[in-house]
């Protein structure tokens, strides 16, 4: 059996980091921090990867399945009987693979930012904001337990927000946190509501109670769900979708992206880390985290994940090739990758072959984490080496930065597909999927691929070759050790990755499915990502007008590509519009002059009463006598005559 | 010929007497005036008590008693009040209560 | 362990302050005074828990009786229930920090401090009192020292909201006072909340009583639409003032509105639940959308205040024992952290002399202490896991989504669209006043808390981590009393 | 010989002092200094010794009886008129009638005495007349004041007509029932509509000593123009004693009235709650906003009375003890300013606080008594009165009742707010307090603290037979 504490060590070290830098960092710690928080990580990697091996080679397999073990589980909130959010930690194929994942992309991190983030004034804070995130991303992939899920879901947002809003005197960093926090919260009441809807169904909060009785049709919880329904949906469909949204928000589908650009308003690494490889994938971890679910209770919603995740990857294609700003056409790269990873999901079926989306989607989360922290590492170090982030102000670069060149190229390569980097793997296997289950969705997976090759390119060359650089003379432009390592130690996964046999370890019902591999399948895509390569050459390899023009000829495509396709203007109207002057402004309206004034209304009428009474104290003895006779004679009609 | 007064006759004027008593304080505006009325109204009753007295309660001296004790009292009152007006002709040079009404709302 | 050391303590303090030289003592009396209430309430707090312990389930423990006026059966009867120990320590907490963070009271030192103790002592015996004459009795104890607290050391339109608030708050006792001679009356002239509870009232009496009695408590904690005190009082009111006000005054009606309305006139809750639950969705969409409005930080907690302890009244209309707890559970957390936020804004005001969110900006910069302290309460106030705010509000929910029908739902999720719209405001107050460029250059000048003020923050900043880390201690309290609560209701 | 002495002790004492005064003042006359403090002394003594030797029986043909309760009314208004003796004892000094002044109070006060512990109609005009006539005097006693001898015409007027009204009303009842002792009318009363008739012209005569709306108008001109130490004596003493002999009345001779009498005083309770409250929220002056809202409190009392049980009594005469606290603390402030600076405005209170802590301390605390705010005993003595007056489950009625509350409050705390938070550029000058003063008004503001939280007299109250 594995041993709890050393798994639940590994989130709590970073926690531990935090905590520490945290209270003592800008006091006492103040450049120590870097070592202290990266020594921290280093020890969770490596007994993360300690528990991977163990898990996968020595107790994992029982009889040839991998099976899903809870080793730690503690009653943290009881509702009522049976239902209550525990803290666990929850060991299956994937949730290892996460802490992997995680583990190694998050010490790249920290280690390159020693180098990226010297002498910023709040780099203690930086170092224990990175230790929240990454605590509460390892405690999101150990949930046992839906609300557990939920709470770290929660954590993993506050913390990008802190990170982005890291500059917190830029107001645009200021304006991009909120934006992320809010998108994804209001993702996040789609996802608490679905909550509720499966723990009412299933009268449970923990994972595997809960998906063992909600995929099972003899449970009666099943039994009694199948026949809540709302607008025609079932319960659970509505539940299952309500989750979805959720994830959708975290991992920025369309139309739920919109903050994820603007999110890299934050420090680069921390793009790397957070809006690449590791938070961005919550939402693919929860659907693969619920995968059954989906699959055998609401495959409606499953068609609908298919959908979203395509037309997510093909729109941010489409504006990334529009993009000047190197840092966003890779966060859209990034959506249009997890994209592929959605509807990879969404045309897997549960259990053996047909599942084979599901191990694709995993697999290809496991090479992008390493390609796309690579290429926002790369992007990072050349930023910080011109210090701006437009495409226009960069160009032949690869002579000053050579380490960065080859390992943005290699990570270029891998993103395009091209064997035999590690992105062909995960991509082929994808495609094989749709193919295997959806026309439409391949034909738009195979073009997007396309799209990918051709925008990554063109990013490449434009840093890269292009116009000759002549701001620092001959000055070697590498960031130094700390942030070539990173640099290096990625390159070498994203080139690798792609011969780890990864049907062996990870797929939907834990038996293992070997990816066998047809030749004559990849050569349309390989063909279709050189094709763009070579448009992207055609085009940004030397100086010239013909990208100009092209975007002329396109015109209005390119001209709403660029603009990304005014989502944001419709998020605009809606918000600023109709909830602050359609909603907030009358309700404010209302409470102050309706309810309290009816409230003051009492009062002055009550004034105005006493006033307007007063004459009847006229000062006139002979007066008062008429009041007192009149008295009398009403009490004596009165009760004499009328109350009997 | 001559009526042999009953109590109702009795009864009538002293109510009558009442209720002209409570005309004049209410309509006089000299202070004696509306003091005299005021005798006027216990005047009314005095007449109730002996009325009852010979008609209904022949025997009983309650009545009279009252009767007597209630014109004492009238005199001491009708005493303080007039004092009192006095000190009010000293301070408004006037006995007439419409000059008396600062005090008011 | 006897309770009457809970009234003893702040009414020593109280006098102790009266008769003490000069402000200093004062000060530093105040102090000691509700460092012993809290240590009390600790001690209490593990007294309760040792008796649960022990396998003593009373209801109620530590039950003391006095008589006081014994021929109409009126008689001071004290004893604690879980939520009673939760509502003490609330108080507690709040009443230290009050004192802390209004260290700097110039005028009239003295006569501040005593109405403050005395603002305490009104909670204290509220809380532990069974009998509603004395909890009657209590409770109107706090009304004038409110007037006079915002009257004479507020700001603003004080004499008006001052004003405002003794009012209604008085019209709120009146109807409370009819309803419960109303109980005593029809229940053989008894005000034992324990003996009521036992007697079966007529559901006609009921249902005519229970308005009475919820509606009069309801305003104390802000039931839509006789909340509109709580703006105008909380704003004008001192720093310490407001975090009574807000922190403890508004709990006392919530507890009335279950310990006395609910619980001893079930039928009648079940009567009007559905009201209860319309209207408090209301106010917690409502006090949010009105929240998003606003300009003024005090405005702004104050509105977020109606809309948080909605979900108190959400969930005693749900009549699940869940959602019970998580009302509750809401109250104590939005005491601590509503306070919490009142003692910062109070902080930056002192420095920065404004309270408009548009005069400020980057106070990040000069003051990082009092700016984590208000992220840590606006994310806390946002429903961020870890924070007390997360647990009450997930409780509410999770116990209003026990009742399976389109109306209670469709007020639940109304209800948990207010989570978006409170990051929304939460989110525009902070990024606006403590990040961002330095709006007005003199801010620069400013300087960061004092100690008493980090002190403040600290105690209630603990209070809400421990009650968002680890709410399983919480709920053992609260969970059981609840039951109770539901046993009743569900005529067992 | 010797019970007419006992039962009779407290009026015998009464008029011992009285004639003591008259020859004082034919004598050759005393400084008014030794002479004031002689008589606070006589009247302390007057009321210690009011507790002792207490009998009941009953004199002259139950014309005259006395019960503990009685006497320990009795004791009540011994104490009242003390603590006016102390509390205006600045202003007593100054008037060159001293003598005259308390003989006119005490033989009010001894006509009061009477008043409560007459068993005949007879005996109770008398002594009705025996507390008005002075006291009407007595509101006449500034004599240069234009306004004190208008007040004192309106009184003694109005009280005639309304003694006329009376009178009326026993020679009807007289006529009907042929007699004119409590007892035995109680036994010959049917209800009949000329008894009726009759109840309702004696009722009035209670209702306009009361103040009770429409018969109140008189008071607030009266309280206005006479001088405070009258004005308190008025408010205080006189009222509280009707209140009494009211109950009596009500309780033990109207009795076959009860349904009639008890929706009689609903009405007029909500009557003169409202508009003594109505009528409080703009008065300036001080007498004249006490006046108003002591009318309020007799609403209040009504409320009370309506109970018609022991509890009605109890609580009535416990909130009657409160009351003389209460009221007498605010018209001890009150004249200790208007003595001192002339000065009766509320306005003139702002920022009264800076200058005179003790004072405002002292008012407020009788505000909040007669507001009913906890701690202090007006909380109780209104509860009561209120729990009595739900003994019929008349809900509606406690409501009104209890939303009055709000308005009082209101107009209570606007003095409280003047005295308080208000700015003024020429506040009160601070008041230097003769020692016997502070001492009246602390004996005020402890009787305000603790009647309430010693529940012990409540219940002694209660348990004083009838």
């Amino acid at each position: 059996m594995p041993n709890a504490t050393i798994i639940a060590l590994i989130p709590l070290l970073p926690l531990a980091g935090f905590l520490l830098l945290g209270l003592f960092g800008r006091k006492y710690l103040k450049t120590s921090s870097g070592i202290i928080g990266t020594a921290l990580l280093l020890t969770s990697t490596i007994l993360a990867l300690y528990t991977a091996y163990e898990y996968f080679f020595v107790y994992g397999k029982v009889n040839g399945i991998y099976q899903q073990l809870t080793p730690l589980k503690i009653t943290w909130l009881e509702f009522s009987k049976g239902v209550s959010i525990d803290m666990g930690l929850m060991i299956d194929p994937i949730s290892v693979m996460m802490l992997v994942v995680v583990t190694l992309v998050s010490l790249m991190v920290h280690i390159y930012s020693i180098g990226y983030m010297k002498g910023e004034e709040r780099f203690s804070t930086y170092y224990a904001f990175l230790g929240l995130f990454t605590f509460s991303m390892l405690g999101l992939v150990l949930s046992t337990n839906i609300f557990q899920i939920y709470i770290f879901w929660e954590l993993v947002g506050v913390s990008s927000f802190l990170l982005i809003g890291y500059y917190y005197n830029k107001p645009s960093a200021v304006a991009a946190s909120k934006k992320a926090f809010i998108v994804t919260r209001f993702a996040d009441l789609g996802f608490l509501i679905g909550i509720l809807i499966l723990s009412y169904c299933s009268g449970t909060l923990d994972f595997a109670t809960l998906i063992q009785r909600l995929t099972s049709p003899e449970s009666n919880e099943f039994k009694t769900a199948v026949t809540y329904s709302f607008l025609g949906a079932s319960a659970l469909t509505w539940g299952a979708a309500l989750v979805f949204i959720g994830g959708a928000g975290k991992s920025a589908m369309f139309p739920l992206h919109i903050w994820l650009p603007d999110a890299m308003e934050g420090p680069t690494p921390v793009s790397a880390l957070i809006h690449a490889a590791t938070m961005v994938v919550a939402g693919v971890y929860l659907v693969a985290r619920l995968f059954p679910v989906f699959a055998i209770t609401t495959p409606a919603v499953l068609e609908i994940i298919g959908w979203v995740g395509a037309i997510s990857a093909i729109i941010a294609a489409v504006i990334a090739c529009t993009q000047t700003d190197i840092k966003r056409v890779l966060a859209y790269s990034t959506m249009s990758q997890i994209g592929y990873m959605m509807f990879a999901l969404g045309v897997a079926k549960y259990g053996a072959e047909p599942a084979l989306g599901y191990t694709a989607s995993m697999f290809h989360l496991f090479t992008h984490a390493m390609f796309k922290a690579l290429l926002f590492l790369g992007a990072g170090a050349v930023i910080h080496y011109v210090h701006s982030n437009e495409m226009n102000d960069m160009g032949g670069l690869r002579k000053y930065m050579p380490i960065t060149h080859i390992t943005f190229l290699i990570a270029c390569l891998a993103i395009a597909g091209v064997p035999p980097f590690a992105g062909f793997f995960s991509k082929e296997e994808i495609l094989l999927a749709a193919y295997q289950d959806n026309m439409a969705i391949y034909w738009i997976a195979l073009i997007t691929s396309g799209i990918t090759a051709f925008y990554m390119f063109r990013l490449y060359f434009t840093i890269f070759w292009n116009k000759p650089h002549h701001a620092h003379g001959e000055k070697h432009g590498e960031g130094g050790f700390v942030m070539m390592l990173p640099l290096v130690i990625l390159g070498i996964g994203a080139a690798a990755a792609g011969f780890i046999p990864f049907g062996e370890f990870v797929s939907s019902d834990g038996r293992p499915l070997e990816s066998h591999f047809h030749l004559q399948f990849s050569i349309l895509p390989v063909a279709l990502g050189l094709a763009g390569i070579l448009l992207a050459m055609w085009l940004y390899y030397k100086q010239n007008d013909k990208p100009a023009k092209l975007a002329s000829s396109l015109g209005g495509l390119y001209k709403a590509a660029y603009h990304k396709f005014y989502i944001d203007e419709i998020y605009l109207f809606v918000t600023k519009k109709i909830l602050f002057n359609l909603v907030g402004r009358p309700a404010a309206w209302f409470d102050r002059n309706v309810v309290d004034g009816f409230i003051n209304l009492t009062g002055n009428t009550t004034q105005a009463v006493s006033e307007g009474i007063k004459k009847v104290q006229s000062g006139k003895v002979q007066q008062y006598a008429i009041y007192f006779l009149g008295g009398v004679i009403v009490l004596a009609v009165l009760f004499i005559y009328i109350w009997k | 010929m001559t009526i042999e007064p009953g109590l109702y006759h009795l009864l009538f004027i002293s109510t009558a007497l009442f209720f002209i008593g409570v005309y004049g304080f209410f309509t006089r505006r000299n202070l004696i005036t509306m003091l005299m009325s005021i005798e006027l109204i216990l005047n009314s009753v005095n007449l109730n008590f002996i009325a009852f007295d010979k008609y209904l309660w022949p025997g009983k001296m309650d009545g009279l008693f009252f009767t007597v004790f209630i014109i004492a009292i009238a005199a001491a009152e009708a005493a303080v009040a007039i004092a009192i007006i006095i000190n009010l002709y000293r301070s408004h040079q006037s006995i007439d209560v419409e000059n008396a009404e600062d005090l008011k709302y | 362990m006897n309770l009457l050391l809970l009234i003893g303590a702040p009414l020593l303090t109280a006098l102790a302050v009266l008769l003490s030289r000069n402000k200093q003592q004062v000060k530093w009396i105040s102090l000691a005074g509700s460092a012993v209430q809290l240590a009390l309430a600790f001690a209490l707090l593990f007294a309760f828990r040792q008796e649960r312990a022990a396998g003593n389930n009373a209801q109620m423990l530590f039950e003391q009786h006095y008589k006081l006026f014994e021929s109409l059966n009126i008689n001071f009867h004290f004893g604690v229930d879980g939520i009673s120990v939760a509502m003490i320590l609330l108080t507690s907490f709040v009443v230290i920090a009050g004192v802390l963070v209004s260290w700097n009271v110039e005028k009239m030192t003295k006569e501040f401090y005593f109405l403050l103790l005395l603002l305490g002592l009104g909670a204290y015996g509220f809380f532990i009192s069974l009998d509603l004459f004395i909890l009657f009795f209590f409770l109107e104890i706090s009304v004038i020292p409110k007037y006079l607290l915002i009257g004479i050391w507020g700001s603003g339109k004080k004499e008006y909201s001052a004003n405002k608030l003794a009012l209604m708050l008085m019209g709120g006792s009146a109807l409370i006072l009819v309803g419960m001679l109303g109980l005593y009356f029809t229940t053989g002239y008894s005000f034992d909340i324990m003996t009521l509870s036992k007697a079966n009232i007529p559901a006609a009496t009921q249902n005519l009583l229970f308005p009475l009695l919820f509606v009069g408590f309801g305003v104390f904690t802000a039931l839509f639409p006789l909340h509109t005190w709580v703006p105008d009082g909380h704003s004008s009111a001192p720093t310490a003032g407001s975090m009574f006000l807000a922190g403890i005054s508004m709990k006392l009606g919530g507890y009335g509105c279950l310990r006395v309305a609910t619980y001893l006139l079930p039928e009648g809750a079940k009567e009007y639940a559905n009201i209860i639950i319309v209207l408090s969705a209301i106010a917690i969409l409502y006090g949010a959308f009105a929240t998003m409005m606003q300009k003024d930080l005090k405005y702004i907690n104050a509105y977020s205040s109606v809309s948080h302890v909605g979900f108190s009244l959400l969930g005693i209309g749900m009549l699940t024992q869940t959602a019970i707890t998580g009302a509750l559970m809401q109250m104590v957390s939005h005491g601590v952290m509503t306070a919490l936020f009142f003692a910062v804004i109070g902080m930056v005001y002192d420095r920065t002399h404004t309270r408009m969110v548009a005069e400020m900006g980057g106070l990040m910069k000069m003051m990082p202490f009092i700016a984590t302290v208000f992220f840590i309460v606006g994310l806390c106030s946002l429903g961020l896991p870890g924070f007390s705010g997360f647990v009450a509000e997930m409780t509410v929910f999770m116990g209003s989504w026990q009742n399976d029908d389109a109306f209670h739902r469709i007020a639940t999720i109304a209800a948990a669209m207010s989570i978006v719209v409170t990051a929304v405001y939460i989110l525009r107050a902070t990024g606006k006043t403590m990040m961002g460029p330095v709006v007005n250059a003199e801010h620069l000048q400013l300087g960061d808390a004092k100690w008493n003020e980090k002190l403040a923050a600290i105690i209630l900043v603990a209070g809400i981590v421990a009650i968002g880390i680890a709410p399983g201690w919480l709920n053992d309290l609260l969970k059981p009393a609840a039951e109770e609560i539901m046993n009743r209701i569900a005529g067992k | 010989m010797n019970e007419f002495l006992t039962l009779m002790k407290s009026e015998l004492v009464l008029t011992g002092i009285i004639f003591l005064l008259l020859f004082i003042k034919i004598g050759k006359g005393m400084k008014n200094e030794s002479l004031l403090s002689l008589i606070q002394l006589l009247l302390l003594l007057n009321f210690i010794f009011s507790f002792f030797f207490n009998k009941e029986g009953n004199l002259f043909g139950d014309m005259f009886y006395t019960t503990p309760l009685i006497a320990f009314q009795k004791s009540i208004l011994n104490l009242g008129v003390y603590l006016i003796s102390l509390l205006c004892s600045d202003w007593l000094k100054k008037t060159q009638h001293l003598p005259e002044f308390f003989l006119l109070m005490l033989s009010a006060l001894l006509g009061m005495f009477l008043m409560i512990s007459s068993g005949n109609l007879l005996i109770f005009y008398l002594s009705l007349e025996l507390a008005t006539i002075p006291v009407a005097a007595m509101a006449n006693f500034d004599l240069e004041r234009k306004r004190s001898s208008e007040g004192a015409m309106k009184m003694i007027l109005s009280s005639a007509f309304s003694s006329g009204i009376l009178l009326f009303g026993i020679s009807l009842i007289y006529g009907s029932t042929g007699s004119i002792s409590l007892p035995a009318i109680s036994q010959l009363l049917n209800g009949s509509p000329l008894q009726i008739l009759a109840f309702v012209f004696v009722f009035t005569a209670f209702a306009f000593k009361l103040s009770i709306v429409p018969f109140h108008l008189w008071t607030a001109d009266v309280y206005e123009g006479s001088p405070i130490a009258v004005t308190s004596f008025l408010s205080v003493i006189s009222k509280g004693a009707v209140a009494f002999i009211f109950i009596t009345v009500l309780y033990k001779v109207f009795t076959p009235m009860l349904e009639i009498w008890y929706w009689m005083i609903v009405i007029l309770a909500i009557a003169t709650m409202v508009i003594g409250n109505l009528f409080a929220l703009r008065q300036q002056n001080i007498k004249r906003f006490l006046a108003f809202s002591s009318i309020a409190q007799v609403g209040f009392i009504l409320v009370g009375i309506s109970n018609a049980d022991y509890l009605g009594i109890a609580s009535v005469v416990y909130f009657v003890l409160i009351y003389v606290f209460s009221n007498l603390a605010a018209f001890g402030v009150a004249a200790v300013i208007a003595e001192k600076t002339g000065k009766e405005n509320i306005d003139d209170y702002k920022g009264l606080y800076k200058t005179n802590p003790f004072l405002t301390w002292i008012m407020a605390l009788a505000l909040f008594s007669l507001a009913g705010i906890p701690p202090t005993a007006g909380f109780f003595g209104k509860l009561f009165l209120l729990t009595a007056g739900g003994a019929r489950a008349e809900y509606w009625f406690i409501l009104v009742a209890a939303l009055n509350m709000i308005i009082s409050l209101y107009y209570y705390l606007r003095v409280v707010r003047a005295m308080f938070m208000d700015k003024n550029d020429n506040p009160v000058e601070p008041v230097k307090t003769a020692p016997v003063v502070k001492m009246a008004l602390i004996i005020c503001g402890g009787g305000i603290v603790l009647v309430g939280l010693l529940s012990w007299i409540f219940e002694y109250i209660k348990t004083l037979q009838y």
